[in-house]
């Protein structure tokens, strides 16, 4: 593998890291403190976007920060897995901004100065994560997300949040350190390194229990990755505002939960050990599980926000599923589909917020017949279910056809009566909301039959996102190439 | 000038400290800049004498001209040379720090406070930088006897406290004398190095064993190593901010150099970790040191003594790293020594801020605390994520080695104990923080309706805690240096 | 037993010093009186003392400040067997020094300590606290 | 706490017990705290000190370095009596009736509700608390005092010959302060040796010592090596550590005697500096 030294990396790192000073002193002016944050996020896209070509080319990037313990380095590596989530979420990151914008001035939201530094903060540590070479550095920005993103989720500073707050504490750092922490130092004691490399670095090196429980540590102790029983931390941050649930609690925070979970399948264990102790089986199982239990719950939501979250629960469980395969195909679509569901669960989420800026609502059934007043938006929304369902003409059909191809490929049958089962209770929960927003009977419409939308800034970046799920049907590069690129490297085909 | 450093080191705050109390009876003004001219002095000699040790080894200073065992011979070796700047620089940032703090609460006794905190730095550098063994007892002395001074002024509870401390601290001390002698009627001899040349035909001998439980008990009283830690919570707490935030991050370490120094240097590794079987009753103690330390920590509504019971969880970091008697540990242990100095520097520095401008440091006074004083708040969160281990902080990389230590000896126990405690300094903190964040609660969100704007502390108390919270961070990013560097060689090579 | 009686007479400095040593240290952890506990303390010092200064003792040697140092007679041979050990004699001057330091602050402390709560038993002053 | 206690005490003396099994016998001349160091110090003494009280060359000299810190160590014990217990008269809380003495008759007066009386010669202001001085006690002490000072100096300047030194002599000089301020009262000795000059001596007395090794490190050699003195006094090395050790116990003396002053001043008045205790 062919690796070239450069600082790009850490610059996109720094950028948002420096950006808070600015944002900070420019507190007073709420425009020019907007500017910065637009312009952060656009630099940040641009420097991750320069390096996309190097990386489809297969070469990888590294740069070390510096070398803090013997044998590990606070060490920088792009490879194709990472790029592929760091373009995801640098991108969405400027859209986000822009719906910020709408929605927080929009409800006159408290302490915006603070909502913004922080929010800077959280994607440097997602960019950090996504740029990992090895698992301490992983670790330390993964701690990093979970701190910067706590004065996020606590952002009202009520009672409700404070309780949040202590849940999505509990879980998230309890985990780290309780799990990761630990079975990151066995393993550094099993084999004297971190670095991930293509096919792990804990092949032999311990007995087949301690690499089991290791496993299990690693896949429970990423938290962020809501894997039931871990997983009554992100209903809970729903209490914070809606950009934060959709930029974090769709993409960046729960994505850097799988990303590390896949991470560390690959890059530690190595799929040829999890074969040969066959753990492929018990991680699918439960992934499996969660899938299911997610829909279900998400069933009997009527809370827009959180039917959101246990939908996002049983998605990012397609994802550790796609990684537990451990086959080729299925492992491109668990990649592809940290793209995918991306871009249709933020959708998902503006429109939520959407709703919530231009109504005041936030239960699914009081919001009946909101798709007269709010066409655009409800529109949107449509498109997005239909990614996360996994039908054309949405970007969710391939991730998922991959997902479907992976399980035949490992042959694991039950995976694919498992896949079609949740699709249809995503279906299920999706469509009657959308189907009563647009064609309800007009005596029992909550709303004026009058347009009415949300401002500007919030509706834009929510038809944004939903275009691009359409585009990404037709054009899934680059991001199916870089999956594929990544299966390669781990898998040799 | 520069091969005199390991005189300069301590004999410029002594003389300084008399030229201070001098000065406390002629013009109380020019006691402060003296002390940071004295202080600053003292750091930069030992900062030199790091340099030197890492660049030509471990020197040695002749006092008087007589050479050792004779007369008392400072050795610098890579141990003491990187626990030294350490000493000093939290003792000048602190100084620095307090200066008003010590006007607003003792403006006629400006001249002793000074004298004695610079005497106290005297003997904790003494101590550190010593070859002596009864020298280091005297240098004990003067270190305890200053830190009771500063210790007892404070609230209505601090003189009891402290001479709760006194008899404690004296019989620790006293104990160690008594091992000291043990030692010296068996060898004839006082000097550190020349006393571990004398002991290995002696270590089947009671009275070195004695005199080792001996000195390590009464190193322990010092440290406050539980069960022996009942005094510190009380003293620390109730006395003054400018010596707390002095004594709590120097003395425990200094202590805990002494032992790792008993252990590597004057009884070797080979006595203590193979002739007794001790290491894993010492390193359960510890066990119970941390998991106590925490608990009792979580009963605590006051951050102040919460924070104390932090230092009596982290002693037992400390001693059990040193006592898995492997590499890992030690280092682990050293690093800790420098690591846990400046993060309790860093809080016991925020509660100094606190107390100067709110007056209290129970958990009621914390109110709305992150709005009214941001910055000082933004330490107290590095300082707390040292304290919890979270990368890129310093602390987290000492708790790794002791960590990896614990495994590699195969004490889980210990290793449990750690991400216990861990655990609970999330607990520890965030309840702090919420207080600080959430209290006075917003009755309805969306709009504006925190009253009070920002009322921080001067920023002469200001500067200094965010470079302590800047160097927290840059500790921890250099730790593969100072590794490598330093403790690598301040173990011995039999250590494996 | 007639070995344990000469290790008795042998060495008797040190049970006298062991016990002295024990009686202040109970003192210390068990009396209730502050101004009791100081005495143990210095009861338990001066046992470390009087163990520190019998070291030095030599059977046959008297104290260690030579004859005609200067003088006349100034040049003659010494033997070391004709003096006593003078090192424990500094030690202990030192560790007496240190004591009556420690014993001059910890009476000031008491004071503080009557002076806030009017009283020197333990017992009391911890009464008066639990009380606030 | 009493059985918590003796099953500490006890403890810690059957370690002690088991340890002194293997110690050497008491007075063994064959022991090896006899044999390691001490002979030399007591055959080499006289030919690199000149001086023939090897406790006394041992002392300022070999481990002077620790003797410093000793002083330190009794002047820090002062400084921080002096820190934790002197009130300042500003902090004082005003007493409700002031007492004044005609200081020929030895008549007393009181005024009330905070009168005062115009300054002049013949009243002085004594506190309320006052007892006239007993004559026989008074004189006595008055007789002894001037002894007892000639003594401690005697002690002090003798020391390199016969038992005795720089914290001796200072103590005894110390005492016959403290003699004086038992037998009359504190504010008499107080008028003798103001608090302002105590404070200063004792950091002097450890300046002294302090600065001649310090002075030796500025001659170029190790910090307290007295042999560098030698250029200055025009002596020869040897002869110049002898008064080296000279001008350290001189500094340790005044450092004794003044801490003794200060700390039983502070202690005894409870640091009101009052009369009549």
């Amino acid at each position: 593998m062919e690796t070239i030294i450069s600082i790009k990396p850490l610059l996109a790192i720094l950028v948002s890291l420096l950006v808070v000073p600015l944002l900070v002193l420019s507190g007073k002016r709420p425009n020019v403190r907007e500017a910065c944050t637009f312009l952060a996020a656009a630099v940040k896209f641009l420097i991750i976007l320069s390096m996309v070509p190097v990386i489809l080319n297969g070469t990888q990037i590294v740069y070390t920060i510096a070398e803090v313990i013997p044998g590990v380095a606070i060490k920088l590596r792009v490879d194709a897995f990472g790029m592929l989530f760091a373009l995801v979420s640098s991108s969405l990151w400027i859209v986000t901004s822009a719906y910020s914008i709408g929605y927080m001035r929009g409800l006159k939201e408290h302490s915006q100065t603070r909502y913004f530094c922080f929010f800077a903060l959280a994607l440097s540590a997602t960019i950090g994560v996504a740029f990992s070479a090895n698992l301490l550095t992983l670790y330390l920005f993964y701690e990093m997300l979970s701190f910067a993103t706590y004065p996020l989720v606590t952002h009202h500073q009520d009672r409700e949040a404070r309780s949040s707050g202590r849940k999505y504490l509990l879980y998230i750092v309890g985990t780290s350190i309780g799990f990761v922490l630990p079975a990151m130092l066995i393993s550094y004691s099993l084999a004297g390194t971190l670095d991930f490399s293509s096919q792990g670095f804990l092949a032999g090196t311990g007995s087949k229990t301690l690499i089991s429980i290791l496993c299990f540590m690693f896949l429970f102790g990423f938290a962020k990755a809501a894997i039931m029983p871990f997983h009554s931390w992100l209903p809970a941050a729903m209490v914070a505002p809606t950009p934060v649930s959709a930029l974090l609690h769709a993409v960046a925070v729960v994505k850097v939960g799988v990303f590390c979970v896949a991470r560390v399948l690959t890059g530690v264990f190595g799929t040829d050990l999890l074969l040969s102790l066959n753990l492929g089986v018990p991680i699918i199982y439960i992934a499996s599980f969660t899938i299911m239990a997610g829909s279900l719950i998400a069933l009997s939501q009527d809370n827009l926000k959180r039917l959101l979250a246990f939908s996002t629960i049983a998605q990012l469980s397609y994802i550790v599923l796609g990684i537990g395969l451990l086959s080729p195909k299925g492992m491109t679509g668990g990649m592809l589909h940290i793209a995918m569901h991306a871009f249709g669960k933020i959708t998902l989420f503006f429109c939520a917020g959407a709703i919530f800026v231009a109504t005041g609502k936030k239960n699914i059934s009081e919001m009946i017949g909101i798709g007269r007043r709010m066409p655009v938006t409800m529109a949107a929304f449509f498109i997005g279910s239909l990614s996360i369902i996994g039908m054309p003409p949405c970007g969710g059909f391939i991730s998922k056809w991959y997902l479907v191809l992976g399980s035949l490929q490992a042959h694991q049958m039950p995976i694919l009566f498992v896949l079609l089962t949740s699709s249809l209770l995503n279906a299920a929960y999706f469509m009657p909301f959308v189907y009563k927003a647009f064609f309800c009977r007009p005596e029992d419409a909550m709303f004026e039959n009058k347009v009415q939308e949300a401002p500007a800034f919030c509706v834009v970046p929510l038809v944004i996102t939903a275009t691009i799920s359409v585009i990404l049907l037709f054009y899934p590069q680059p991001f199916l190439r870089l999956a594929r690129i990544m299966v390669q490297s781990i898998t040799g085909v | 000038m520069s091969e005199q450093y390991p005189a300069l080191l301590v004999v410029v705050p002594l003389l300084s400290a008399l030229v201070v109390s001098i000065a406390g009876w002629v013009n109380k003004r020019l006691c402060f800049p003296i002390a940071v001219a004295a202080l600053g002095v003292a750091a930069w000699s030992a900062v030199g004498l790091l340099l030197r040790v890492l660049d030509k080894g471990v020197i040695v200073y002749k006092l008087g001209g007589w050479s050792p065992p004779m007369g008392i011979a400072y050795y610098i070796d890579y141990l003491n040379g990187l626990v030294l700047p350490v000493v000093a620089i939290v003792a000048f940032i602190n100084l620095i720090a307090n200066k008003k703090a010590v006007e607003q609460q003792f403006p006629d006794k400006i001249g002793p406070f000074y004298t004695l905190y610079l005497l106290m730095v005297t003997g904790l550098l003494g101590i550190v930088v010593t070859g002596d063994a009864f020298n280091l007892y005297v240098l004990l002395e003067i270190a305890a006897l200053t830190g009771y001074g500063l210790l007892a002024m404070g609230e209505e509870r601090a003189p009891l406290a402290t001479l709760n401390y006194l008899y404690m601290g004296t019989i620790g001390a006293c104990f160690y004398l008594l091992g000291v002698g043990y030692l010296y009627i068996v060898t004839g001899s006082l000097n550190m190095v020349d006393i571990a040349r004398l002991l290995p035909p002696l270590y089947q001998s009671k009275a070195v064993l004695a005199a080792f439980i001996i000195c390590m008990v009464g190193v322990w009283l010092k440290m406050a190593f539980f069960p022996l830690h009942a005094w510190l919570p009380n003293a620390y707490t109730y006395a003054n901010s400018a010596a707390s935030s002095l004594i709590a991050p120097l003395v425990t370490k200094v202590m805990i150099y002494v032992m790792i120094r008993l252990i590597l240097t004057v009884f070797t590794p080979e006595f203590v970790f193979t002739t007794l079987a001790l290491s894993n009753a010492v390193v359960w103690l510890a066990v119970i040191a941390i998991v106590m330390g925490a608990v009792l920590a979580l009963a605590e509504r006051n951050l102040k003594k919460m924070l104390t019971y932090i230092v009596v969880a982290e002693v037992g970091y400390m001693v059990g790293g040193a006592w898995l008697g492997n590499r890992d540990g030690m280092t682990g242990a050293i690093l800790h020594i420098v690591n846990d100095a400046l993060m309790t520097l860093c809080v016991f520095m925020v509660v100094g801020n606190i107390v100067y401008k709110v007056k209290g440091y129970a958990f009621e006074d914390l109110k709305g605390l992150f709005r009214k004083m941001p910055f000082t708040m933004g330490a107290l969160v590095i300082g707390a994520m040292s304290i919890i281990g979270v990368p890129p902080t310093c602390g987290f990389f000492s708790k790794w080695y002791l960590i990896v230590g614990a495994i590699s000896a195969g004490h889980y126990g210990f290793m449990a104990a750690l991400i216990f405690s861990s655990m609970v300094s999330v607990v520890l903190f965030f309840r702090v923080f919420e207080i600080c964040y959430f209290e006075p609660f917003a009755d309805h969100h969306g709009h504006d309706n925190h009253p009070g704007g920002m009322d921080e502390a001067p920023v002469s108390m200001v500067v200094p805690l965010l470079i302590v919270a800047v160097i927290l961070i840059l500790v921890g990013l250099y730790t593969g240096d100072i590794v490598n560097h330093v403790i690598q060689f301040a173990i011995p090579e039999t250590m494996v | 037993m007639t070995d344990l009686i000469s290790m008795v007479v042998a060495k008797y400095n040190f049970w006298i010093y062991i016990t002295l040593m024990m009686i202040g240290l109970y003192a210390i952890i068990a009396k209730n009186n502050l101004v009791k506990k100081i005495v143990g303390m210095n009861i338990f010092q001066t046992a470390i003392i009087l163990f520190y200064v019998s070291i030095s003792v030599k059977k046959g040697a008297t104290i260690p400040i030579l004859e005609h140092g200067h003088g006349p007679d100034a040049h003659h041979v010494v033997h070391a067997a004709d003096y006593i050990n003078p090192l424990p004699h500094v030690l202990m001057l030192t560790a007496i020094v240190v004591g009556v330091a420690t014993l001059g602050v910890a009476l000031a402390l008491a004071i503080k300590v009557y002076d806030n709560y009017g009283t020197l038993e333990e017992d009391e002053i911890l009464a008066q606290i639990r009380e606030k | 706490m009493k059985i918590i206690g003796l099953i500490i005490t006890f403890l810690t003396g059957a370690l002690l017990f088991y340890a002194a099994d293997d110690f050497p016998a008491w007075s063994d001349p064959a022991s090896p705290a006899s044999t390691y160091l001490s002979p030399h110090f007591i055959e080499k003494t006289m030919e690199e000190t000149s001086v023939p009280n090897i406790v006394t060359a041992v002392l300022a000299d070999y481990r002077g370095f620790d003797t410093m810190f000793e002083t330190a160590v009794i002047f820090s014990a002062g400084v921080v009596c002096f820190f934790l217990l002197r009130i300042s008269r500003r902090e004082e809380e005003e007493p409700e009736t002031r007492s004044y003495r005609h200081v020929l008759t030895g008549v007393t007066i009181q005024l009330k509700e905070g009168h005062k009386m115009p300054p002049s010669a013949d009243f002085e202001r004594i506190d309320s608390m006052w007892t006239p001085p007993d004559l026989i006690i008074k004189t006595g002490c008055r007789l002894m005092i001037p002894f007892v000072q000639l003594f401690a100096l005697y002690v002090i300047a003798h020391g390199h010959h016969s038992p005795g030194g720089g914290f001796q002599g200072g103590v005894i000089l110390g005492a016959s302060f403290i003699l004086l301020a038992i037998s009359h009262d504190p504010t008499t000795a107080v008028r003798r040796t103001s608090e302002k000059l105590i404070g200063i001596l004792c950091a002097v007395g450890v300046l002294i010592y302090a600065g001649t090794g310090a002075l030796c490190l500025l001659l170029k050699l190790n910090f307290l090596d007295y042999s560098a003195l030698a250029g200055i006094l025009h002596v020869d090395p040897i002869t110049a550590r002898s008064h080296g050790i000279l001008i350290v116990e001189i500094g340790v003396g005044i450092a004794v005697l003044a801490t003794m002053i200060w700390i039983y001043n502070n202690i005894s008045s409870a640091g009101r500096y009052r009369q009549g205790l």
